[in-house]
């Protein structure tokens, strides 16, 4: 067992994995003798050599196109976008081929592709280094979404992710990177190095696609929250004393519908993050679940904290980002509701 | 003072109601032009970008360095499924017009282009198509019934009916999975090509794309990952004159051909007569070997002519002359094939008559079973469970539940 | 007055408008000597001459940004993709470029474009000439999305689209293109020559954005709809004999949430319809709206009734059209509730 | 047998540890270039895309066609310009070192690209710039106050806190707002370019892209729509020979320059030392011209070296070696000016020195002044209630609640 961060959990597991399948490949843009602009895929060229591991042009389209035909082929790539910001000249192979091929073809192609992209704000990168768009993958079917909130976790789910044989949008926290961020940008930070999910195992293990984890058992109310999100949850239901289960979803797409609902048919209520906008925000989807399996249980309106719905500033990353007082407030209201 | 700037908008030569006369196109003539080494580079072939390869003379002879390359027999099996793709797309057409599916995509005139590059792959190379080269899938010996039972999106549709009628799909027989979406599929191929060069494999790709869908950004995806990686891929450019009702010079612009794009990339570009089955046949067979032999991609312009409406949806004769098909200069592929092997004496018009009537006989058979299997309109229908797979390998809970909810 | 097809109203508000001014181009694939795939912009370009309205090369990204680069200089671009499901290659332009450029300049450049796309599905059109993506304009801030359902509002919602200063997505529902649609495939086709709605004035006026319309006043249960699915909504409420108020959003963003919170705080109920999949479709944005909005005034869980989270099929379409028969079911449970 | 594929992955020269070495690299002798009339044909001068246009020698002549197309006056501006770049460059570099503000991007060995080219354009003329191209508003006459309070995101930053530091904006100074999203200015420009024309107006567009970002989708979208419409735009590559950590040959594969990409769409490219100042101006002088007076769109390559980091946020020492800068054979573009200058006897050693200092202290007291509004990290801020204006010309009902409800 050793103490890795994020990014060396993420290195950890591409390193293992390509190890065990000589059919996974990794490119994307820097990613091969630099090792990538966050140094996520550092040492898999010097290890596995430039035919497994290489630097693409700068083309989102085109890296996930020729992943896609790599995958007919029959290898299984993993590729990195650099921000999650930039998959959007991508997002037509994403959305319209990758996800459709097993259907269009009957099951005769598929495409086991891994597309890993850093995501959301905190690190004063403006508009176009913080977004989290995991929404724009959760309403075209035939994707899967992955968010991890700690190392643990992002190793044994980006093996998972890479052996899986659907496509797989692997998110990264990049506020999570090196440590974890309890929404107070002004406190110190802290390391994973002391933190509990920051111990990794070197060797091979998976954590399984669509099972959500209760990071805290609580009973007054129930919190649904992801990647940096959950770390915010944690802190604000310290810092209010409500006695909140925080459940960190990790896979939103197959969603574990199961656990939430246990959860909040228990306590009642309920309170939804997410650091992306909030119109249309996979919140409004998971809201929407929990009013409709869960309404006659409800003793207080659900109640989302989300970014607003403008571009993330970049002066006022503070006042955008849905820190601990915005959500203690949000369940403080829905306790007394 | 400086004049003011015009807008400039490019116009086809001819429109409903014009004459169209294409003797100001100037065509090299058969066997103009040498066939260089597989291995030649880029840079000391750009004249092949701008000129067009033809083999067969007007009287049907195979001349020059592209010649010679299929034996007559093989050219005979080009000729048959030549006749094959026509009589199926004019069956399929038919029954389209009578309801029995929704759509359909004819390649009439443009047969020669998808037959004889079938012709020169190999077992195991991939093709990445559009909607227009169901020539390959029925040279490459895919079952005929098969594509019907797809086009009648019935009971035994290989797609479950899930596809429109003409988006085929077939592993089996080097046929990637059609897409509504153009241009994709051409960066598809070159990672498929990557692919198999990063296995240490032989097999090669083919991309496929039209004069129009040239524009699209995935074009230039496929151009710099092919040039960048020198992936073993054919890229393919059906330049059939025609985008819907947009002139080929929309997409062009203000270059002399849709070759010429190669040469930015490094990338060697050939411009081939794609009605002539011989010179097709050659010109595709030296890239693929070129591709195989680890010299990297080529850029192939096929110069046709879309001679039937884009669709069922569309009807040309709102956007361009009506004769302006017959007064193409490139001919018929069919008849031109025809007539080299006739003058070869190698082939007759008797044959010719009898094989045609045979085909068309064998069609007509297929397509009367196929419509046991029921149709669009009527008929058994591929079960609407069917839309719930495949979405994942494994169905997840919240499809579950909604097929559940659907009664399925 | 004419009488005129959801077709017509377009053509006639693209011709109004471009008549009052000589700002506003329109382009797109094949809209100019052929007038459009489904001749919406048919005699525009005889009208105005190859300057204002002219075919592009098949580069939906090409489109966008040339848009956006023409209003930057001060135009007023309406272009058109020939089908929504063509998008993607511009949704990057559309979401990141036209969405954002207001902001980024501090208003100093603006994107005052309109980008016409037929969306929904009911023409045997398969999966890639019937999707509704609307909810991915709506996530995404910096778009007014709008829809209309008849022609009179088609001719009056384009003609204010054009004249915003800000960038429009506008989705035209093709199943009514031709006549409204109550849902029932098997039935006779009806056209907009026998619909009160179908009587469109030749001459200039608009319909605002942001407004809704209640299309059919009712006591027992709010339905909001948009596109062709109030024509499925009204259906269903005469079939079922349930006195449903039907709100026809017309645009979804901005949202006009007065009109839905008066008629759900009224109703106690409500049923949300749409074409696109469910999972983070706009209906999740509505129900969580509706939820958060009148959660104590709620006397059931509210519902959707939606395409299913698949690809839209060929052959299998009408078991993916939310039809009368779902909508009607949903009414019933709902009631029940 | 066939041979297996293999997989080709272009490598860079050198890696840290190499001994950079460039000597093998052609750069023709400055005057060598003939200069064609602006309404050439694109296809003849082809050779233009595989060349290099210098126009001064080692010892700082002027020599050939391209020559004598600024005064001395003029190429002292052009000086003073860039030393305001690297002046500005190397202020707010330390800035960010010193954490007032989060982010910086230096154009250090690439001055004379911007600033000449601003210096050929005219009032009303629209840049659609990329992160690197600050040269271009500093030789405009934007005040430097106002980058500076961007910079620091302060209470002055005219973009209200909004946007990456560098990201300047400005419609008076020709300057369209920066993307993060690379590449789709590209297209942006030609939209502009077209809108002109549809106007009937005189002003012309310039577009920007960096080496690696040609690879993006909508450089493709560019010149489709450039080369179709002939659109009045130039259209420039700046190849510094890096893309962060890849260098230039990803992007630009098996072609043997990026200008050559304008050959595949009609549009006549040219390949200019970018770090002479001279050269620059006049290749720019002549693409604009040729905008302007309606013969349509012209692709420049800058042949350049990014002689820093990519950005504050990485250290190219990881991934070239560190003397590769230095090694580089083009020199520095403020250098060469300068050599030439005092040759011409129009400039010297003690002006210059002179002239550096002026400018550092103009700058240093600008930065002292902006510090006043505040910086990122203390001071006054732009106010939240920005962030929610400007999303739409009027805020709509559910911003104005999102406003109320962050209480702002
Ligand atoms: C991304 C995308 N944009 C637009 C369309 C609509 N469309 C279908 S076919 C076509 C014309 C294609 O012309 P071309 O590439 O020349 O091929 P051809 O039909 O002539 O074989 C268009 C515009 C589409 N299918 N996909
Ligand atoms: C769409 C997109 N993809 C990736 C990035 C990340 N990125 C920012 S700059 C850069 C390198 C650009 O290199 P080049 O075009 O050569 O310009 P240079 O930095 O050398 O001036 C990359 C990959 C981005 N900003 N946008
Ligand atoms: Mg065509
Ligand atoms: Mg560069």
């Amino acid at each position: 067992m050793a103490r890795m961060t994020m990014i060396e959990a993420i290195r950890s597991a591409q390193h293992v994995a390509m190890g065990r399948d000589d059919n996974i490949v990794v490119f994307g843009e820097d990613v091969g003798y630099f090792g990538g602009v966050f140094r996520c895929t550092q040492g898999l060229q010097e290890t596995y050599g430039p035919s497994r591991c290489f630097d693409s042009p700068i083309n989102e389209s085109g890296i996930i196109g020729a992943a896609i035909g790599m995958a007919a082929y029959g290898l299984r790539p993993c590729v990195e976008i650099q921000f999650a910001d930039y998959m959007y000249p991508g997002y037509d192979q994403l959305s319209q081929e990758a996800a459709r091929i097993r259907y269009r073809s009957d099951g005769d192609f598929t495409t086991q592709i891994t597309v890993r992209m850093p995501t959301g704000g905190g690190i004063y990168g403006g508009q176009t280094h913080s977004q989290s768009p995991e929404a724009l993958f959760a309403h075209v079917c035939g994707l899967k979404t992955v968010i991890p909130s700690n190392p643990y976790d992002a190793k044994g789910l980006l093996a998972a992710s890479i052996e899986d044989d659907d496509p797989v949008i692997f998110l990264e926290p990049k506020r999570l990177y090196n440590g974890p961020f309890d929404g107070h940008h002004d406190r110190p930070i802290t390391s994973w190095a002391k933190h509990s999910m920051g111990e990794v195992p070197e060797d091979y293990y998976t954590v399984p696609l669509g099972k959500a984890a209760i990071t805290r058992p609580g009973d007054e109310v129930t919190i649904l929250a992801y990647g940096t999100m959950v770390h915010v949850a944690l802190t604000a239901a310290e810092e209010t004393g409500i006695d909140a289960e925080v459940i960190d979803l990790r896979t939103i797409l197959p969603l574990d519908l199961e656990t939430i609902e246990t959860s909040v048919k228990r306590t009642g209520r309920c309170v939804i993050l997410h650091e992306a906008t909030k119109t249309c925000g996979f919140g409004a989807e998971l809201m929407s679940l929990v009013q409709e399996t869960c309404f006659y249980h409800l003793e207080a309106p659900i109640a989302r904290v989300t970014g607003w719905d403008t571009p993330y500033p970049h002066a006022q990353e503070w006042d955008y980002f849905p820190g601990p007082k915005r959500v203690g407030a949000a369940l403080k209201k829905v306790m007394e509701g | 003072m400086t004049k003011p700037l015009k807008f400039y908008v490019p116009e086809p030569e001819f429109r409903p109601g014009d004459q169209p006369d294409f003797s100001g196109l100037k065509l090299p003539e058969a066997g103009a032009v040498a066939r260089p080494k597989v291995n030649v580079k880029a840079e000391n072939i750009r004249d092949l970008a701008y000129t067009i390869i033809r083999v067969m003379t007007r009287e049907g002879e195979a001349v020059g360095d592209w010649a010679g390359a299929l034996s007559d027999d093989e050219a005979l099996v080009g000729l048959k499924n030549m006749i094959k793709v026509r009589a199926y797309d004019k069956r399929m057409q038919m029954a389209q017009r009578q309801g029995k599916t929704s759509f359909y995509v004819q390649c009439l005139g443009e047969e020669a282009i998808a037959c004889a590059f079938q012709q020169a792959l190999e077992k195991g190379d991939m093709n990445f198509p559009t909607y227009r080269q169901q020539g390959l899938l029925l040279s490459s010996g895919y079952p005929v019934l098969d594509m019907m039972n797809q086009v009648y999106s019935n009971s035994e549709d290989p797609l479950r009916g899930r596809q429109l009628p003409i988006m085929y799909s077939s592993k089996e027989y080097g046929f990637f999975s059609i897409s509504g979406n153009l241009a994709t599929q051409f960066i598809q191929a070159v990672g498929w090509a990557m692919a198999s060069a990063i296995k240490g494999d032989t097999k090669i790709a083919a991309g496929w794309i039209g004069d129009g869908s040239t524009a699209e950004s995935d074009f230039h995806s496929a151009m710099v990952f092919a040039s960048t990686y020198r992936a073993p891929v054919v890229l393919n450019i059906v330049n059939n004159q025609w985008a819907i009702s947009t002139f080929q010079g929309i997409a062009r612009g203000g270059a002399a051909t849709f070759a010429a794009r190669g040469h930015g990339f490094g990338i060697p570009a050939l411009r081939v007569d794609g009605n002539d089955f011989l010179a097709v046949y050659a010109v595709s067979k030296w890239a693929i070997e070129r591709a195989r032999k680890g010299y990297g991609p080529t850029l192939i312009e096929h110069v046709t002519y879309r001679a039937g409406a884009h669709s069922t949806s569309d009807d040309p004769a709102v956007y361009r002359p009506r004769k302006e098909s017959e007064e193409w200069p490139l001919g018929d592929p069919i008849e031109r094939l025809k007539t080299y092997l006739i003058k070869k004496g190698a082939w007759s018009e008797e044959r010719h008559t009898q094989a045609e009537a045979e085909i068309e006989a064998e069609i007509v058979a297929l397509q009367k079973e196929a419509e046991k299997n029921g149709t669009l309109a009527s008929g058994q229908k591929p079960s609407p469970r069917e839309m719930f797979e495949d979405v994942f390998k494994e169905t997840p809970p919240h499809l579950r539940k909604q097929r559940q909810e659907a009664g399925l």
